[in-house]
Order: structure tokens, then sequence, then C-alpha cells
């Protein structure tokens, strides 16, 4: 019973050991109904990209290559800014965890306002689905099924960007207040592992929406 | 358990490659390669996706249990986006009105 | 004592019989097998209870040569039970070739059904004895399901596409029809009968009402009405394809993708030209989204199914 | 026993609403979901007796056809959604699985809290919807029906379901972690009782299917809210894509339901035969058959829908596969019984009936799984009176098992003997009565989701309709005597049934934590004959 008097030790585990590859395992297992939460998203895009492809080309011209572009570079340096703050937790450096922690969710930020930017405009070109929807096209129908998922995913996607960051936040104060340490800092393996997963996701929709038939 | 701190320097050299094959792919997309557009598309995402698991997410260091947990992931995602569209593909395929 | 509490449906189809023997295999296994399960726990539950308070069991662990054999013999005989049951699925489905075709479009909450001599009815379906019928069915709103159980047929009707369902009437008499998927509101009202009728009866039936036009006849005028035939026309391809024989064909798209001519690709043709343009053409076909129903849309099809018969038979498919 | 030696038990080790509310102790959150599923058991109950009623008389006169849709259709949400899904797991499983792998709690105690709120909010929002006028789209909600055409509560219903889909998650989740992190030293996967099996692989159910049900709720909520055409063909989507996906789920929830029953009967079998199960490792490989193939069948629900021939077949075999395993452990339970010393308690008279019952329902799911057939009986009562015989001849019946068989280790006290063997009988006759019926009027071609229906069906109608009323009074008797027995029932010994188990090795009721000391162990489950030899 002497290893449950550590301080950081829930009652239930009876090592650091196990109950760090606990956490990891549960993190592991949660990132696996993500991916089959996603999994929806991209299979309902797979079914129609083949039966209607000429349409998701021509709807997909209408997005901005560029700004999705930016976006995608700012997401993977999140990723890097991400990876260092856990290699900084790891390591029991405080000061660079949270200017990394900082960094990491300033780039959140960045990704998320560039989206909004984005969204703007398509709403100011009617090209948000429903009853003002307007697109000049052979196949409107399908334009707007194309941009019915472009908004669902990206969507979806944003709104995980946002949960991450307010945890990024939360790990903040938690790391201002010194309850992270090189012997516990499970907390911020796992939100990293949860950024890295979002950044996947991303680094999919990236060429599945903004990249088709560009040539 | 010993914790595995990866260098700066991999890091830095993922993040390298990361970015390249953003730009890659942004490039393959502008030239006309036919249905190669789309496998080159779907592989260099793949090659992202597998490098941010592997050191990102440290995968390359972790058990066996986890490697098995994310395939267990991409298995089922794989069941359910085949065996769907094993329906849409083979519409017709034996001859019968409509189906 | 059949009516007040009947077991067992009529058999009013050629194909009813089929199913039965098959649903009688498959309830015959699991009679067994219930049995079988069901006789050895009584006897072991009477044959080994305990007799006294600190009895334990025999330390019988397993037997792999049972283990193999009850997966080896279940799995023998469900693969039996699927390659029969597939056997009749394939019959079910496929319509034989010369089947007369009928047009059904089912809405909340009722059956409208149209005969290719033009006459039409709701909730009411008279088809002639022994003669092959097809129905090409769609529905103007939710998912319904055409259910003739003395037929043993079943085939759900979508919105925005054509399901089919092929049966051949063995017995004269009427017979329940309903809506199997479940559609709203009026759902377990949205029935009627199917009556079948020796043919010399039918076509006395046919010919009780005035003489109407065919629905190819109706379609052809649709045809001409709508301008369709001032790009789609037999002498040139210039503006738009020919439609001879078109149903069944493969077309070739833009983009390069191929795909059978079937009945839903061409009312999609109809209501949103721009989704799947034929290689070689401008999209500058009009939709007619909102201006045909969907009885319409059904006489147009019967007319341009026509086309390709009128000019030298079915094609290939 | 004097009540000073007593060392506190997990219900009287402190007091207090905010004792139970605030609770993290598996035990306790177990109960606060025995609470809430009894809830909804009667809920969903309550609208079952209002269509068999209505199915009295053939006219559609009791209820309007609106609200019988509604009726329908909140049976279905709220047994499948808030009763079936989580009854084992969160009850049983939730109090077992760390007693069982001699763990002092499940790896992650707050989020198992977390897991009955969200269950409980996800109940309320759908509770909610009911009270303001339900829902009418069926619990399959196809589209466009739901996302165009109903008029009702589907978007709150649909959230509450999305909601509760967390705390299925949550469940699953902390199973796989604690029975892969916390079992306790020498407990290796093959001395694992076949219910820590079980619910190892009904875990990973949860975590396979339930976020792909959750997306699709979403994308039906937007459809809804905005037209956006995703499944509604007048706008451009498929409406069988929302089967696949609804289905990809609602196929394996089955298992969900069923794969906890099987490892409740496995317990109940070997502790009232006194014996190891017959052919362990192949009802335990069986268990991870079942959830595994059970994701590749799913389009045996979609026969007659329009999906193409060639994956009609495709799936159809596949059915076929998943029927194996099922059988294989149907026939180990069967043989376990033999040269056992069986004893005639009220939880083996559970687990014999779930054989029985589940056995028929399994075999006429062959009956819907062969193609020729299915066309049909498709949407029919046959399918109605099928999965009846697997979820409530199935689960309920393994549940009552398991609760009869572990109320002592809950609560300290003894059941009445006489009463439950009573109710179970009353409980397999009023079962049989109901739906048995509905298996010949399934065939004579009555379908599914009728208001009204022709008359010659009639005789069949009242005969389900008397059984359930039997069926009724059966499930209101252990709820009477189960609140009584908490009160008034006899004090137990803490093993009355002389069972094997680390979760017997635990007082009855077991102190918080379950264990002072984590136990070592070194030998296999249902280790009879090994107890006989030492003389114990």
């Amino acid at each position: 019973m002497a290893s449950t008097s550590h301080p950081v030790l829930a009652h239930q585990f009876e090592s650091l050991e196990q109950q760090r590859a606990s956490t990891s395992l549960g993190m592991w297992v949660f990132l696996v109904t993500e991916i089959m939460f996603f999994g929806g998203l991209f299979t309902v895009y797979i079914v129609y990209r083949p039966l209607y492809g000429e349409a998701f080309a021509a709807a997909s011209h209408h997005l901005d290559i560029g700004l999705g572009g930016i976006n995608t570079a700012v997401l993977i340096l999140s990723s890097f800014t991400m990876a260092m703050a856990v290699r900084s937790a790891q390591l029991g450096r405080r000061g660079p965890l949270a200017v990394f922690l900082v960094l990491t969710m300033l780039l959140g930020l960045t990704f998320l306002g560039i989206k909004g930017v984005e969204y703007r405009h398509k709403f100011e070109e009617h090209l948000i689905p429903g009853s003002d929807f307007r697109f000049t096209g052979v196949d409107p129908r399908h334009a707007q099924l194309f941009f019915s998922l472009y908004f669902a995913m990206t969507g979806m996607h944003a709104l995980h960007m946002i949960i991450g960051v307010g945890v990024l936040g939360w790990l903040l104060v938690l790391t201002r207040r010194g309850r992270i340490s090189a012997e516990q800092y499970d907390v911020v393996e796992c939100t990293g592992l949860y950024w890295h997963f979002v950044d996947i996701v991303w680094i999919f929709l990236f060429p599945l929406l903004y990249l088709i038939g560009r040539h | 358990m010993s914790v595995h701190v990866v260098p700066v320097k991999t890091y830095a050299l993922i993040l390298a490659i990361l970015l390249s094959l953003t730009m890659i792919t942004v490039r393959v997309a502008f030239m006309d390669l036919g249905v190669l557009n789309n496998i080159a598309a779907l592989t260099i995402a793949v090659i992202k996706m597998v490098l941010v698991i592997l050191y990102f997410m440290h995968l390359r260091h972790s058990s066996r249990l986890t490697w098995l947990v994310v395939a267990a992931g991409f298995v089922w995602l794989g069941i359910l986006i085949s065996l769907t569209m094993n329906d849409y593909v083979s519409r017709g395929w034996l001859g019968v009105p409509g189906k | 004592m059949e009516e007040l509490l009947p077991l067992f449906p009529e058999q009013a189809s050629s194909l009813a019989a089929s199913v039965d023997a098959l649903y009688f295999f498959v309830i015959g296994v699991s009679v067994f097998f219930s049995v079988l399960i069901a006789g050895s726990l009584i006897y072991f539950f009477v044959r080994y209870r305990r007799r006294e308070a600190s009895q334990v069991g025999s330390p019988v662990h397993g037997s792999v040569v049972l283990e193999i054999a009850w997966t080896v013999i279940p799995l023998a005989i469900t693969m039996v039970m699927f390659g029969w049951g597939a056997k009749v699925f394939f019959s079910l489905s496929r319509p034989p070739a010369g089947a007369t075709e009928f047009y059904v479009v089912a809405k909340q909450w009722m059956w409208k059904f149209q005969h290719p001599e033009g006459r039409r009815e709701i909730n009411e379906l008279h088809v002639p004895l022994g003669v092959p019928i097809k129905l090409t069915m769609t529905s103007e709103d939710v998912i319904h399901s055409f259910f003739v159980p003395a037929f043993r047929v079943k085939a759900d009707v979508l919105p925005g596409r054509y399901s089919t369902v092929w049966f051949a009437a063995t017995r004269p008499g009427r017979y329940h029809l309903f809506c199997a998927e479940y559609c709203g509101a009026e759902h377990s009202r949205m029935g009627g009968w199917v009556t079948v009728m020796e043919p010399s009866e039918y076509e006395r039936w046919l010919a009780g009402e005035s003489p109407r036009r065919t629905l190819v006849a109706t379609g052809e005028e649709i045809f001409s009405q709508r301008a369709c035939n001032t790009c789609h026309r037999p002498d040139t391809e210039v503006r738009g394809p020919s439609l001879i024989g078109l149903v069944g064909k493969q077309v070739r798209l833009t983009g390069g993708r191929k795909l059978i001519a079937d009945e839903t690709y061409i009312r999609e043709s109809i209501l949103n030209p721009g989704a799947k343009v034929v290689a070689g053409y401008e999209p500058i076909m009009p939709t007619f989204q909102g201006q045909l129903s969907e009885e319409e849309l059904v006489q147009l099809l019967s007319y341009i199914k026509s086309l390709g018969k009128s000019a030298g038979g079915e094609s290939a498919r | 026993m004097k009540n000073t030696a007593a060392a506190p038990d997990y219900l009287n080790a402190n007091y207090g609403i905010w004792s139970w509310l605030l609770t993290t102790d598996h035990k306790r959150i177990a109960i606060l979901y025995l609470i809430s599923v009894t809830f909804f058991f009667f809920l969903g109950g309550f609208f079952a007796v209002l269509l068999r009623l209505e199915l009295l008389t053939p006219a559609g006169d009791l209820v309007q056809a609106d609200t019988y849709n509604r009726l329908f259709t909140m049976h279905g949400v709220v047994m499948v959604f808030f009763f079936l899904i989580p009854v084992i797991p969160a009850v049983l499983g939730n109090f077992l699985v760390p007693l069982m792998i001699g763990a002092r709690d499940l790896a992650f105690p707050k989020i198992n809290l977390a897991s009955w709120y969200i269950y409980t909010v996800g109940g309320l929002v759908t509770f909610w919807a009911i009270l303001n006028g339900g829902v009418d789209t069926g619990w399959t909600f196809y589209t466009p029906f739901s996302t165009t055409f109903s008029n009702t509560y589907v978007i709150a219903t649909g959230l509450g379901i999305f909601i509760t889909g967390f705390s299925s998650i949550f469940t699953g989740l902390n199973f796989i972690v604690t029975i892969h992190r916390l079992r306790a030293p020498g407990l290796t996967w093959f001395r694992l009782p076949l219910f820590i099996w079980a619910h190892y692989a009904t875990s990973l159910v949860m975590i396979l299917g339930t976020p792909v049900i959750t997306i699709t709720i979403v994308l039906v909520a937007l459809e809804r809210a905005f037209h956006i055409g995703i499944f509604d063909p007048a706008l451009g989507g498929d409406p069988l894509l929302f089967q696949h996906l609804f289905w990809f789920y609602s196929h394996p929830a089955v298992y969900i339901m069923v794969l906890p029953a099987m490892g409740v009967v496995s317990e109940l079998v070997a502790a009232f035969a006194r014996k190891r199960i017959f052919g362990y490792e192949f009802v335990a490989y069986a268990s991870i058959a079942i959830a595994v193939l059970g994701f590749l069948v799913w389009g045996h629900h979609m026969f007659v829908s329009g999906q193409s021939v060639y994956a009609a077949t495709v799936f159809s075999v596949l059915s076929m596969f998943v029927a194996i395993p099922s059988a294989v452990k149907v026939f180990n339970w069967t043989a376990t019984l033999y040269r056992g010393s069986i004893s005639y308690q009220t939880p083996l008279l559970y687990a014999l009936g779930f054989i029985g019952l589940f056995t028929i329902g399994g075999l006429t799911g062959l009956v819907v799984a062969t193609l020729g057939v299915d066309v049909h009986v498709h949407d029919t009562y046959f399918v109605v009176a099928h999965f009846h015989y697997i979820m409530v001849g199935g689960t309920i019946m393994a549940y009552l098992g398991g609760l009869h068989y572990w109320w002592p280790k809950m609560t300290g006290k003894l059941y009445p003997e006489f009463w439950a063997k009573l109710s179970a009988m009353i409980i397999f006759i009023g079962f049989n009565l109901t739906f048995f019926p509905q298996f010949v009027l399934g065939y004579l071609g009555m379908p599914r989701r009728y208001h009204a229906y022709p008359e010659e069906f009639q005789v069949l109608h009242v005969l389900s309709s008397a059984g359930a009323s039997i069926l009724g009074v059966g499930y209101l008797i252990p709820m009477v005597y189960f609140a009584w027995s908490m009160r008034y029932g006899k004090r137990c010994e803490p093993n009355p049934w002389g069972a094997v188990g680390l979760e017997w090795e635990a007082a009855s009721p077991p102190p918080p934590h379950n264990f002072d000391q984590i136990p070592v162990v070194s030998g296999g489950p249902y280790d009879y004959a090994d107890k006989r030899n030492r003389g114990g």
C-alpha cells in the first residue's frame, strides 16, 4: 500500500508506470473513436466524389487554394510546436513548455481566423448550402452537396480545433501553477496526441477539398 | 517506463519534410496526370500522416499494443468504407435493373 | 377456422413455392437444433442435479474434436442456406425478358399504377393470370415498400430512382398489397389489393373503360410538347445524342466515366441534365425539375424505352 | 456479526446525496446506472403496453395513427439506446469488471462518473422531447422521412442519442484500458472469467461503432435544420447512404446488447453447475469473433432497400459466418451442464431461459440472413419477433439472471427464492406467448409498424397482447421483491452460492476499494475441481 501515498498516483493504480501506460492507452483508444467519427464523414465524401466528380471539381474551384495552403502550413507548424511542448514537459522545463503552449495556441487561433475569413467569403458568394445557395455551373445541386460536405467536414474539424485551443489554455494554467513535471506530464502528452490527430484530419481534408481537378 | 525523448533535430527534420510535401502536393495538383492526380494527392497525405503518427505522436517508440490500437482504427475505417463502396461500385454487376 | 386463424399465407405466384421450400428448410434446421439444445439442457438438468451441498462438477474441460464438429457442421449447413437463398433471390430479382411493364408511383399514402395500355388505378392493381409482370417503381416523397405477401415479393420504392419487382400470378383472387417500409402517419393504411384475373377477363376489364392512349403514346406526346425532339432526334446528333436504343446501353460521359444508361440515369438526365453529360456534348439541356410529375416522367421513360425496341430490338448489355 | 467489528462497505462508507452524486466508486456508479436504466425500462415498457393494447383490435381505434407511430418510435428509442445498450455493461459490468480482475476501481473513475452524467443528460433531453410530443420516425430514423417529412422532435431526440453515445464510448474506453492495464498479478488473458472477455468484446464494438452513429445523427440534424441534401434525393443525396452508416453501428449495437449477456450466462452456468465452462478458450475467442464479424454484416438490413444485388449477396454470406461463433457458445454452455453439479436456483433458470430463447432468436436470424426468404419476411412481424427473442429473450433474461446472482454481492442481502422462481417462470411463459405468434404473423405478411391491420390477423395479435400482459406482471414482481429485500432481505454470507471467482473473494458488499491487498492469481477461472481437492 506504500505506493498509493505518492501524490500524483491515483488510488486505483499500483505504480506510476501503470498509471502512465493506462492514460496513454486511453488516449489512443479515444483517438480511434475520433478516426471512426471523422471516418463517417470521409465515407460520405468517398461515396459521392466518384458519382459527381465534375460538380465537385467545379465547386472546389471556388475554394481559395492560397488560404487553404497557408492554413495547412500553419497547422503543421503548430504540430511541431506542440511536439516541442511535449518534449519540454518530458524534460520538466516549465519555461519552454509555457512558450511552446502559447505558440501552439496562437497558431491554432491563426488557423481558425483564416478559416473564418474563408467562411465569410463563402457567405458573401452565396455558397452556403440552403435556400440562399447560388451556383452557376452545370450541376448546382451536387455543387451544393460538395459545399455541404465542405462545411460539415471543416466545421467538425474547426470544432475540434476550438476544443484543442481551450485545452491548451487549461494546460497553460496548470503549467503556471507548477502542476506539470517530468513525472506528471500525461495531460500534456494526451493533448499533444489529440492536437496531432486534428492535424492529420486536415492533412486529408486539404487535398480532398481544395485540390480537385485543378489542372 | 523509460521515456524516450526525441531530439529537436528530428522534429525539425519532420517539420521540413511535412512543409515540403505540402508544397509538392499543391504543385502536383496543377499538373494533368489523369487518375494519377488523386493517387498522388492521397499518397502524399498518407505519407504525411505516417510521419506525424510515427514521430510527433511517438508511435515509433510506443508499445505493440499502441500499434495494435492504431491499426484497429484504420482497419475498421477500411471496413466502413470498403463495404459501403462495395454496394455503390457493384450496382448493375449482376444484371438486375436498378440494383 | 382458416379465416379466423390463418397460419400460412396463400401461394399465388410462380416463385412463392420456391420461397416456401427454402423457408421450410431453414425452419426445419432451426427446429432440429432447438430441440437438440432444449432436449440436452433438460436431460442434463435432471440427470446431473446436485445431490449434496458440497458436490462440484466433474473436471471436464472440453474437446477439440467436438469444437471442430460444431463449428464445421453449422458452417456447412449455413453455406447451403446461403447458396440456396441466393439462387431464389436472383430469380426474385431478375425479371424474365419480355415481362409486361407496369409503372408504379408511390406517395404518402397511396399507390398509383399505370398499365401499359394507359389505364390507371389507385391502391388497386388488376393483373392477368400467368403473365410475368415487371413493376418499375418510384416514390414522390419518402421511402415506401411494395409488398404482396401472397406473391412473396417485396421491394423498397425510393424517391429519385427506379426500383423493380416482378411476379407471375398463378391463382386468380384478391390479395393484400401492403406498404412495408414505414412512411409516416397513415403508413398502415397505405395498402390495397392486387386482383388476379383470367387473361380474357382482364382484357374485358381493360376495355371496360373508354379507350385511352397507351403509355408510349402519351410519352411521345410529352416528348414533342416539351420540345425534347428538337435536339434528341433520329436524323442528327449535333445538339443532343440520339435516344434510340439508349436504355441498357453503355454511355461515355464527359470526364471519361462510363455507365449503363438505366431508367434512373434517364430520369436524372431529364431533371438534372448537368450531372452526367454524355461525352462530346455541351451541357446545354435545360432542367425539367419541378415541371414534370413522376407520372409524366414514367410516360416519357416508357416512350424512350420503346424507341430502342422499334429500332431493332434490345441492344446488348 | 457485531456492528462494531464490521469494516465499512461501499454502501455505508459515507452518507448523503452528494456522496452518491459525486462518487467515483465504480460500485456506486453501477447503482446509479441501475436506477436510471430501470426508469427507462419501465418507460419503454409503458409504451409497449399501449402498443399491445392498441393492437388488440384491427381497426386502430384506441389511439390515433400519429400517436401510435410516436409510441413505437419512443418504445424503440428508449429501449435500444437507454436500456438495452447500457444495461448489462453499465450496471453489472461497472460493478464487476474491477472486482473480477482484482482491481480497486476502473482505470478512469472520473470518466466513469462522467459517463453516467452524460447518459442522464442524454436521457433527460430525450425525455423532454417525449414529453413535448415525441418523435415518429421509428428508432431507425430513415431518411428522407426523418430529415424532410416528419414534423416531430427529430433533432431533440437525435441530440439525446448523440449525447448518450458519448457515455457508451466512455464506458467502452474505460473497460478496454482497465482490462488491459489493471489485471491483478498472475491474471493472464486465459485466466480471465468469460464475463470479462465478453465485456472486452463489447467495448470494442462500443468504441468502433458508436462514433459512426454519432456523426450520422449530426448529419441528419444538419440536413433537417439547413436542408443541405446529403441524404435526401430531392436535394441530390442518397437515402441508402444513411442506411449504410446507420446500420454500420446499429447492427453491431445488437452485439453490444447480447455479448455481455453471453458473458453473464457463462458465469451463471459455471457457478450453478460448479464446473469450468466447456471449451473455455473457444467461448472466449467466440466473443471476439462475434465483435469483429458483427461489423461485416450490416447490409442484411438492406436486402430489399435497393442496394446492389452483389452487395446483398456478400452481406448474406458474411451474415452466415457470424452465426457460427454464437452457435459455438450455445453448444459449449449446453456441454458444460454435462456431468455438472446442477443446482436449481433462480439465476440458472434465467440462464437456461436465455440459452433456449437465444437459440430460437439466433436460428430465426438465419431465416432473415437467407436472401430469398428475407425478401418476404423483411419489415414484417417475423423480424420483430426475431429481434425480441434476442433482445428480450436474450439480453433481459441474462440481465435478470445476473442481477439475481450478484444481488447478494451488491447489497449483502438475499432475494426471496420462491418469488424469484415464480417470476422467472411467468416471464418465460409470458415472453413466448407474446412473441411466438409474431413469427406466424410475420410469415403471413403482417408488416411491422402498423397501427391498423387486416382482420384475419386479430387472433394472433390478441394472443400476443395476452402474453405481453403476463410478461408485464413478470417484470413487476422482481421490481417489488428487490426493493423489499434491500430493506428486509435476509443478510447473506459473503459467498452464498459457493462460487469461485475474484469477485467472491471480496466481502459482500465489498469495501470501497474492493481489496485491501491486491490478490495474486495462480490458476484459471471456474476452478471447482481444484476446490474440491482442497476440500473447500
